[in-house]
C-alpha cells in the first residue's frame, strides 16, 4: 500500500516539476521544486472572505517575503463553515493524496485523523516553540505524546458583546453581570426598557447553540463543572441548569428569525442597534471593526460571559501536518513560520485573534486585541472550547449537534437536550 | 409482358454475373453462384456443419443452445452496459454491506476480517438516525400524495380543451427542468423570514409573520410545498399522458349516462389512470429520496436546517463530515432498504404485466 | 433455385404458466423447385409459425427443414439466402426505395456498388417502380410500398421466397391486381415460393399447390381444385369455397341417408364408398344445389324448402332454404343472379347425386367425393 | 383596380369571421370556463412567482434593495444593478464550463450505451427467464438512493491510480483536480444507463419487429442491424434522451460534492459553486444567489425551451 502511494505521489511531484518547468502559472502544479522534499507547500485553509482572506493574504504575504525560495500554493475552500474544508481534506486523507498542511483545530480533535498525521515533535523541540507558546497550546498540539501540529493563533470564546447605547437605554450595566441569572434579569430589562432585542442569536447552524450551551454551562457550572462535562463525567444537574437558563433566553429574549439566521445577520443586529447582547467568540468583533461608526467601547463593548470572569475560553487555529507528507521539508519551513512571531502578528491582528506565543510584542495590535491579549496572559483558566475541537472529539461535537438539532432547536426539551448531552460526552 | 419479363430476368442473372442459358442450365449453375454470392452464409454453414469441438465456437453454440438463439451475438450490446451498472450499483451496494459491518471511520482503511452487526446497533438506538427516519418516511409520503393529488388536478385542468394549453403546460413542467440547487436558492428566497414572498402574501391576510425554514415544526412542509413546486409539472405530464390513452368515448358514455363532470372523473376518469399513479409515484418517492440536494443548497451545508434531517443528509454528514464511514454505510443500507420496499414491489408489477 | 422441404416440423411454445402450447404438428410438405405452394388456414392455425421456421425467424421444436436437400435447421435466417416479404412491408424508414432494396445485397454479398445498382435499377423496372427508387416509405402509397418490399425480395435472387399475407393491407382493387402481377413474377423469376394468407381467394388463384393447416396440423396439400373437388376431410371441405359447403348429418340406412329433416337416396359408388361407416356428414356446395320453382319433390334427392333470405350478389344470389315451413337452420344454395328468387317462396331443392361429399362423422375424413365427369382433378384447367 | 376590391372584401370578410369567432367563443364562455381559466391563471402565477421574486431580485442592489423593496416587485432605479450578475458570471463561468466537461460527453455516452443495451434486451430473442433478471437489475438501477453507493465510490475512486493515468494532462498545464472531471463522467455514464436503457427499451418495444426480421433476413447480422436500421431509426429517441439526461447530469449535486469536494476546487462544477454562491462572512446576499441561480440554470432552461416537447416525453416515460 505504501509503495503505491509513493509511486502516485512521485508521479504528481514529477507532473508537478513538469507543470513548473513549462507552464508556470496553472494551478495546483506551480511553484519552484526546492530541493530535497521540495515542490510548492499546499496550504489548505477556510479564510475566503472578509478579515479571515485579509489575514490570510497578509500570511502570504509575510511568508514570501521571510522565504522567497520555498513555493506556497494557498488553496482556501469556503463554505459552510469549515466543513468543505473538512470535507476536502477528508477525500484527499481517504484517497492517500494529502495536502501539505490544513488549517484545523488541535485537541481531541486530532482524534479524527488518527493514523494519517505526521510527527512534528522535532520541530517543536528546534523552534523553541514548547517554551514560547503557552502551556496549553504544547498541551492540546499533541496526539499520542507527539507533536502533530503548530498553532497560528488563538480566539476567546466566552466574549459577550453589547450594543453600547441599546444598554445605556435600558439601564443596564453590562460590566455589573457576574452570573447567567444576571444576565437573564439584565436581558428581561432591555426587553421591557427598549424596542430592542435583548440577545441577538442566529441558530441556522447548530454549532451557535452548541457554542452557547459551552459558556453558559462554564458561567452556572463554573470551571470544574465545566471540566467533568469537557473531562467525560458530566453532572446531569450542571448540564440540566445550563440548558433551563438557555431555554429561558431562548424562550423569552432572542430574535424572532434566530432559527433561520446566521451568526453574520445576527451580529448586523448589534452594528445596526436592533439588539443589546451577543454571545460569541471574538472573531465577532471582526465585523465590528470593519463596520463603519461603530468604535471599539464608544459604540460597542466587551465583557467575559457572565459567571466566566477570569476565564478564557480557549480556540486554536493550528496547522495540522499529514503523514505522507507530498512536501515535507518545505512543510516544516512552513510550520516553523507558522508558529513564529512574524506569522502571529501578520495573521492575528487582521483575523481578530492573538498569537498563541508569549513572547509577542502587541503594539501592533487594536486596543481590543490587547485587551484581550491581557486576559489571556492574565487567564486563571484556559478551559477548552467544545464547539471547535479542544474539549471534545468530533464524534462527540457531532452527537451534540445532533441533539440540538433534534430537541433543543424550539421547543426547547431540557430534559432531552439533558440526556442527549450526556450522553454524548460521557465516555 | 411475359417477354419483358424474361428479358428482365435475364438482365438480372447478368448483373449477378451469372450466363443467360437455358432453364436447366441456368438452375445448374444456381448452386454455385448461390454459394459465391452468400459467402457469409457459406462459411458459416461450413463452420456448422464440421462442428469443431472444443473451440470457441462451441462454447459460443452452448451458451446459445442454454441461454436463446441470439445470446452470444447480443452480448456485446447488452453485456457492457450491464457490466458498467453491475460494478458501480450492484457492486457498490455489496461493498456498502460490508464497510457496514466494519469499524471503518477515520482515515485508516476499513478492517475487513472484523465483521459485525455494531454500527446497525447504534444506528438502532440512535434518536438523530431514527427522527431522520420518521422524516424521510413524512417527507416522502407527504410529497408524493400532494404532488400526484396536484399534478392530477392541472393534467385535468390543462384537458380541457383549453386554449394555449402547450403554454401552461410549458409553464407548469417549467421548474422540473430547474436543479434542487436552483430550486433551493428561490425557495430560500420565498421563505425569507423578513421580505420573502411568502410571508408578505400571509402578511397581507394577517398572518405570519412565519419562520418557514427556522422553526422545525414547519421546515420539513416547507419543503414539501417546495419540492412540490418543483415536480407537480411531471406529475401532470404523466397524468396528461394517461388521460389522452383513454378513449373520448368514455367521456362521453358517462355524459349520456347522465353523470356530472365531478362525477365522471372521479368515477369513470380516476380509476383508469392506476397505471400513471403507479409509475408516477415511483419517480416522485425516488426524486424525494434525492431531496439531500435541495436541503445541502439550503444551509450550503451538511446539516440541514433543524426538523428537516432525512437518512439522505444524516448519511452523507456521517461519512463526509464526521468520516464514519461505517456508520454512514449502514444508514446507507438503511436508506437503500426503504427504496427497496418501494421498488420491489414495482418491479414485481411490472413483471406481472409482461414489462419485463 | 431449390426445392424445399418440410420433415415432420414441430413448434411447441412454452407459456408463462409451463404448460406446452403446440403450434405446429408434424407438418411435412415438399415444396418443388420453383414451385408456388401457399400455406393457408384460419388465423392461428399455425401458417405463420411454418413460414418463420422456413425463414430461421423461429427455432424448430422438431423435425427437419431442408433446402436443396441440405438441412438449416440451426442456421441464423440471414444465413439461409431466403427473402421474405412481411404483411407490413417492413420497409426500413429512414431509407429510400433504393437503399433498401440494396441493404441485402450490401449486407449478404460481396458485389460492387456498381453491380447492386444495376440488380436494384433491374429489380425495380421488373416491378415498374424506377421512378420511386430515391423516395422514402413514408412518401409511397402502399401498393407502391408493397412493390418496394417485393423489390427487397427480389434482387436478393434468393433460394426461397416467403411471403406473409403480403397483400393483407391492400385494399380489394389493388390487391387483385398485385396478386396477378405476383403470380407472374413468380412464374418468370421461377424461384420457389412459400405463400401464407388466411384469403382462400388468393389460395385457390395463386399457387400451384395450397396447403391447408388447421389446429397446426396439415389437413391436406394439393392443387387448388383437388383440394376443392376432393377435400381430403370436412375441414378443408368447410375452408375452400365461398360460401361454405353445406353439411348435414345424417346416418347411413342401407342406400339412404337419414337426416333430421330429410331422407337422402344414394347412388351405388357412394353406397360402396360409405359401406362400414355409420355416421356420415353430407355435404354439397351452394352452387351444386339446383333450385327450382315448385312444392312437390320427385324423387329423394329432391326436397321441398322454403326460402328464408335472399342475398343478391350481383352475378348470383345467395339462397338460405329451410326444410319445409321451418326455417332454422337454413342451407345455402347459390342461383344466377338474373333469377328472382323471394323470401316466403315455396322451391324444389335438388342436390345432385354426382355433386354430393361424404365424410365420416366422428373423424370427419372424406369417405366419398363428388364425380368429376369433365375435369382430371390431378390436371386441373380453369 | 379590381384586384384591390377583391383584396377589400377579402379582408372585410376575414375580419367579420373573427368577429364571429370571438363572439361565439364569448358566448360559450360558461361560468365553467371561466373558471377553469381562472384557476389556469392562478396556478400560472403559482409557478412563476418563485421565478419571476428570484429574476427581479437579481437585480436589486444588496443589502439595499433587497429589504427595502418587495421581493416581487421590480428595482426601483436608484437599487437596480447589474453587478450581481456579473459577479455571478464571474463565479459561475468557469463552473459552467467544468459542467459542460463533463455533462456533455457522459450524456452521450450514458445515452449510447442505453441504447445498446435497450436493443440488445428487446430486440435479441434469448431466454426471457435469463433476460428478466438482467433487465430487473438495469430497470431497478433508476431507483438505487445515491447514497447507497457514495462510500464504496469513494474508496473506490480513491484507490484508483487515475490520477497517475492522466498524467498526460497534467504535463500540459490541466490541473490535476480535473480527475474528479473524468470520475464524474465515468459515475455519471454508469448511473446513467439504466434510465437511459429504460426510455429506449420502451422505445425499441414499440419499433416494427418485421422490420428488424426484414434485415436479419437480407443477411445483416445483429450489429449491423443496429449500426444500418435500429441506430438511425431511433434518432428521435435519442434527442429525448439526451436532452433529458443531460439536464440531469448537469444538475446533479451530491456526486459532485462528493467527487470534486468543493467549490474552490479549479474543478468544481456549477451547481456546487451555487450552493455555496452568496453565502459568506458578509451575510446572505440573495441578489447574487438570484443571479447565480439564473446563470446556472440557464443551459437547462435554454434546452427546456427549446425542446420543451422531447422533455415533456423524456419526463412522461
Amino acid at each position: 500500500m505504501t509503495d503505491t502511494n509513493t509511486t502516485r505521489r512521485d508521479v504528481l511531484k514529477g507532473a508537478g516539476g513538469l507543470g513548473a518547468a513549462g507552464l508556470t502559472g496553472l494551478a495546483g502544479c506551480t511553484g519552484g521544486g526546492g530541493g530535497e522534499g521540495g515542490g510548492s507547500v499546499e496550504v489548505l485553509h477556510g479564510w475566503t472572505g472578509g478579515d479571515g482572506e485579509t489575514a490570510a493574504d497578509a500570511l502570504t504575504e509575510a511568508f514570501n517575503e521571510e522565504y522567497p525560495d520555498t513555493g506556497l500554493d494557498m488553496n482556501p475552500i469556503g463554505g459552510g463553515g469549515n466543513e468543505n474544508l473538512d470535507a476536502v481534506v477528508a477525500n484527499r486523507l481517504q484517497n492517500d493524496d494529502p495536502p501539505s498542511t490544513f488549517a484545523n483545530w488541535p485537541g481531541p480533535n486530532l482524534a479524527r485523523y488518527e493514523g494519517v498525521l505526521g510527527d512534528v515533535s522535532d520541530l517543536w523541540e528546534e523552534a523553541g516553540f514548547t517554551d514560547s507558546h503557552v502551556q496549553e497550546a504544547v498541551d492540546l498540539h499533541q496526539y499520542d505524546g507527539t507533536f502533530r501540529a503548530v498553532p497560528l493563533g488563538s480566539h476567546r470564546l466566552n466574549c459577550l458583546f453589547y450594543n453600547t447605547s441599546v444598554v445605556e437605554e435600558a439601564g443596564v450595566d453590562p460590566d455589573s453581570l457576574d452570573s447567567v441569572s444576571a444576565l437573564v434579569d439584565a436581558l428581561e430589562t432591555v426587553s421591557t426598557e427598549t424596542d430592542a432585542v435583548p440577545m441577538t442569536h442566529g441558530a441556522s447552524g447548530t454549532w451557535t447553540t452548541t457554542q452557547l450551551f459551552g459558556v453558559t454551562l462554564l458561567g452556572t457550572a463554573g470551571y470544574d463543572g465545566y471540566m467533568n462535562f469537557v473531562e467525560g463525567s458530566p453532572s446531569r444537574d450542571d448540564v440540566q441548569a445550563a440548558f433551563e437558563s438557555l431555554a429561558t433566553i431562548f424562550e423569552s429574549y432572542i430574535n424572532d428569525d434566530a432559527a433561520s439566521i446566521g451568526l453574520t445577520e445576527s451580529n448586523q443586529n448589534i452594528i445596526d442597534g436592533n439588539a443589546a447582547f451577543i454571545h460569541q467568540g471574538n472573531w465577532a468583533a471582526g465585523a465590528y471593526r470593519n463596520a463603519e461608526d461603530f468604535e471599539y467601547e464608544s459604540d460597542w463593548g466587551f465583557k467575559a460571559f457572565p459567571g466566566t470572569e477570569g476565564m478564557y475560553t480557549l480556540h486554536f487555529d493550528s496547522f495540522l501536518f499529514p503523514a505522507n507528507n507530498p512536501t515535507p521539508e518545505n512543510t516544516r519551513t512552513w510550520l516553523e513560520f507558522v508558529g513564529g512571531e512574524a506569522a502571529q502578528v501578520a495573521f492575528n491582528q487582521y483575523k481578530g485573534s492573538i498569537p498563541t506565543r508569549t513572547d509577542v510584542d502587541m503594539s501592533e495590535f487594536g486596543p481590543f486585541l490587547q485587551e484581550t491579549a491581557e486576559d489571556f496572559a492574565d487567564a486563571d483558566r484556559r478551559p477548552p472550547n467544545i464547539q471547535h475541537g479542544l474539549g471534545i472529539t468530533a464524534d462527540q461535537r457531532s452527537s451534540l449537534n445532533d441533539v440540538i438539532s433534534g430537541e433543543f432547536s424550539g421547543p426547547y426539551d431540557v430534559e432531552a437536550a439533558t440526556d442527549g448531552f450526556v450522553d454524548a460526552v460521557s465516555s | 409482358m411475359r417477354e419483358f419479363l424474361s428479358t428482365a430476368r435475364s438482365r438480372l442473372r447478368r448483373a449477378a454475373g451469372r450466363d443467360a442459358g437455358s432453364d436447366g442450365d441456368a438452375e445448374r449453375a444456381d448452386g454455385d453462384g448461390d454459394s459465391a454470392l452468400a459467402t457469409d452464409g457459406g462459411t458459416a454453414e461450413a463452420g456448422a456443419d464440421v462442428a469443431p469441438a472444443g473451440g470457441t465456437d462451441g462454447l459460443l453454440d452452448r451458451l446459445d443452445d442454454r441461454f436463446g438463439e441470439d445470446f452470444t451475438e447480443s452480448a456485446p450490446f447488452w453485456l457492457p452496459p450491464f457490466l458498467l451498472v453491475g460494478l458501480f450499483v450492484y457492486g457498490a451496494i455489496a461493498w456498502n454491506f460490508v464497510i457496514s459491518l466494519t469499524e471503518y471511520k477515520g482515515f485508516v482503511g476499513p478492517d475487513y476480517s472484523d465483521l459485525d452487526l455494531d454500527m446497525y446497533v447504534r444506528a438502532v438506538g440512535d434518536s438523530a438516525v431514527i427522527d431522520a427516519t420518521v422524516n424521510t418516511f413524512v417527507l416522502v409520503v407527504a410529497f408524493t400524495i400532494v404532488a400526484l393529488v396536484i399534478g392530477m388536478l392541472l393534467a385535468i385542468l390543462v384537458d380541457q380543451k383549453i386554449r394555449f394549453e402547450n403554454t401552461f403546460r410549458t409553464i407548469y413542467l417549467l421548474p422540473m427542468s430547474l436543479s434542487f440547487v436552483v430550486t433551493a436558492q428561490f425557495w430560500l428566497w420565498m421563505y425569507n423570514f423578513n421580505n420573502g414572498v411568502v410571508n408578505i402574501a400571509l402578511g397581507a391576510f394577517g398572518i405570519g409573520p412565519v419562520d418557514w425554514i427556522g422553526n422545525p415544526q414547519i421546515v420539513l412542509w416547507a419543503v414539501v410545498f417546495a419540492l412540490v413546486w418543483q415536480f407537480s409539472g411531471y406529475t401532470m405530464v404523466v397524468y396528461l399522458a394517461g388521460l389522452r390513452a383513454i378513449p373520448t368515448e368514455h367521456y362521453e358514455a358517462a355524459k349520456v349516462d347522465g353523470a356530472s363532470t365531478a362525477k365522471m372523473y372521479w368515477r369513470v376518469i380516476v380509476p383508469q389512470l392506476k397505471g400513471s399513479t403507479i409509475s408516477a409515484a415511483i419517480v416522485l418517492m425516488v426524486f424525494a429520496l434525492k431531496a439531500f440536494d435541495f436541503l445541502y443548497s439550503l444551509v450550503s451545508g451538511y446539516r440541514p436546517p433543524n426538523g428537516a434531517d432525512i437518512l439522505a443528509t444524516k448519511m452523507v454528514r456521517e461519512a463526509y463530515s464526521t468520516n464514519n464511514w461505517a456508520y454512514a454505510s449502514a444508514i446507507a443500507i438503511v436508506l437503500f432498504l426503504m427504496a427497496l420496499s418501494i421498488i420491489g414491489p414495482y418491479l414485481y408489477y411490472e413483471y406481472d404485466k409482461g414489462n419485463l | 433455385m431449390a426445392q424445399l422441404e418440410l420433415d415432420a416440423v414441430r413448434k411447441v411454445f412454452t407459456d408463462d404458466d409451463g404448460s406446452d402450447i403446440v403450434a405446429v404438428d408434424d407438418v411435412t410438405v415438399d415444396i418443388e423447385d420453383g414451385e408456388f405452394l401457399v400455406l393457408v388456414g384460419p388465423s392461428g392455425c399455425g401458417k405463420s409459425t411454418t413460414l418463420r421456421m422456413v425463414a430461421g425467424l423461429e427455432t424448430a421444436s422438431g423435425g427437419d427443414i431442408r433446402l436443396g436437400g441440405r438441412s438449416i435447421v440451426g442456421q441464423k435466417p440471414q444465413d439461409r439466402d431466403i427473402a421474405m416479404v412481411f404483411q407490413s412491408y417492413a420497409l426500413y424508414p429512414h431509407m429510400t426505395s433504393r437503399e433498401n432494396m440494396s441493404f441485402g445485397l450490401e449486407e449478404s454479398t460481396d458485389m460492387t456498388d456498381e453491380e447492386i445498382d444495376e440488380r436494384v435499377q433491374n429489380a425495380a423496372e421488373l416491378l415498374d417502380i424506377p421512378e420511386l427508387l430515391d423516395r422514402k416509405p413514408a412518401e409511397l402509397s402502399g401498393g407502391q410500398q408493397q412493390r418496394v418490399a417485393l423489390g427487397r425480395a427480389i434482387v436478393r435472387d434468393p433460394e426461397v421466397f416467403l411471403m406473409d399475407e403480403p397483400l393483407s393491407n391492400l385494399d380489394a382493387k389493388l390487391r387483385s391486381q398485385m396478386r396477378t402481377e405476383l403470380q407472374r413474377i413468380q412464374e418468370d423469376l421461377d424461384t420457389t415460393t412459400v405463400y401464407v394468407t388466411h384469403d382462400q381467394t388468393e389460395a385457390m388463384t395463386m399457387g400451384d399447390r395450397i396447403a391447408v393447416l388447421d389446429g397446426g396440423e396439415l389437413q391436406q396439400a394439393g392443387t387448388p381444385l383437388e383440394c376443392y373437388h376432393r377435400p381430403a376431410n370436412r375441414f378443408v371441405a368447410g375452408f375452400i369455397g365461398e360460401p361454405s359447403m353445406n353439411f348435414f348429418d345424417a346416418t347411413v340406412r342401407g342406400d339412404r341417408l337419414v337426416a333430421d329433416r330429410f331422407e337422402y337416396g344414394l347412388r351405388e359408388a357412394a353406397v360402396n364408398d360409405v359401406a362400414g361407416a355409420e355416421g356420415v356428414t353430407l355435404g354439397i356446395r351452394p352452387e351444386d344445389v339446383e333450385v327450382t320453382p315448385g312444392t312437390e319433390p320427385a324423387d329423394d334427392n329432391e326436397f321441398a324448402t322454403v326460402v328464408d333470405v335472399v342475398e343478391p350478389m350481383g352475378n348470383e344470389n345467395a339462397v338460405y332454404l329451410g326444410f319445409g315451413a321451418d326455417p332454422t337452420d337454413p342451407f345455402v344454395a347459390t342461383v344466377g343472379g338474373m333469377r328472382r328468387v323471394e323470401a316466403g317462396q315455396r322451391v324444389i331443392a335438388r342436390f345432385p347425386p354426382d355433386a354430393i361429399h361424404l365424410f365420416d362423422a366422428t373423424t370427419g375424413e372424406a369417405l366419398h367425393s363428388r364425380s368429376l365427369e369433365d375435369a382430371d382433378p390431378a390436371e386441373p384447367r380453369i | 383596380m379590381s384586384d384591390a376590391t377583391v383584396d377589400d372584401a377579402d379582408a372585410t370578410g376575414r375580419t367579420e369571421r373573427l368577429g364571429d369567432r370571438l363572439r361565439a367563443e364569448l358566448e360559450a364562455l360558461d361560468a365553467a370556463r371561466v373558471g377553469v381559466y381562472a384557476a389556469l391563471f392562478a396556478l400560472t402565477a403559482f409557478y412563476l412567482t418563485p421565478i419571476e421574486s428570484g429574476l427581479v431580485s437579481a437585480f436589486k442592489t444588496n443589502p439595499a434593495g433587497i429589504s427595502s423593496t418587495l421581493p416581487f416587485a421590480p428595482p426601483p432605479l436608484r437599487f437596480f444593478t447589474l453587478e450581481k450578475w456579473r459577479t455571478a458570471i464571474t463565479a459561475l463561468g468557469r463552473g459552467m464550463v467544468n459542467s459542460a466537461l463533463y455533462a456533455v460527453p457522459a450524456t452521450i455516452v450514458s445515452a449510447l450505451l442505453g441504447s445498446f443495451a435497450a436493443y440488445g434486451l428487446t430486440q435479441a430473442d434469448w431466454r426471457a427467464r435469463y433476460k428478466a433478471p438482467v433487465l430487473a437489475m438495469l430497470v431497478a438501477g433508476i431507483f438505487i438512493p445515491y447514497q447507497a453507493v457514495l462510500v464504496p465510490l469513494s474508496q473506490f475512486w480513491g484507490a484508483i491510480p487515475l490520477r497517475q493515468l492522466l498524467t498526460p494532462l497534467w504535463v500540459l498545464g490541466v490541473p490535476s483536480a480535473y480527475t474528479g472531471i473524468v470520475e464524474l463522467t465515468i459515475t455519471h455514464v454508469a448511473y446513467g444507463i439504466p434510465i437511459c436503457m429504460v426510455l429506449f427499451r420502451s422505445y425499441y418495444r414499440n419499433l416494427s419487429e418485421e422490420m428488424v426480421e426484414a434485415a436479419r433476413l437480407d443477411g445483416a447480422t445483429f450489429r449491423r442491424v443496429y449500426r444500418r436500421i435500429v441506430f438511425p431509426v431511433s434518432t428521435p429517441m435519442f434527442a429525448v434522451v439526451l436532452i433529458y439526461q443531460f439536464t440531469q447530469i448537469w444538475n446533479d449535486l451530491l456526486f459532485a460534492l462528493i467527487l470534486v469536494s468543493t467549490e474552490s476546487s479549479p474543478a468544481a462544477p456549477v451547481v456546487l459553486i451555487l450552493a455555496g454562491l452568496g453565502e459568506s462572512m458578509e451575510g446572505q446576499d440573495f441578489a447574487l444567489r438570484m443571479a447565480g441561480a439564473f446563470v446556472a440554470a440557464l443551459p437547462t432552461l435554454i434546452v427546456y425551451i427549446m425542446f420543451g416537447e422531447e422533455f415533456a416525453d423524456g419526463v412522461a416515460t
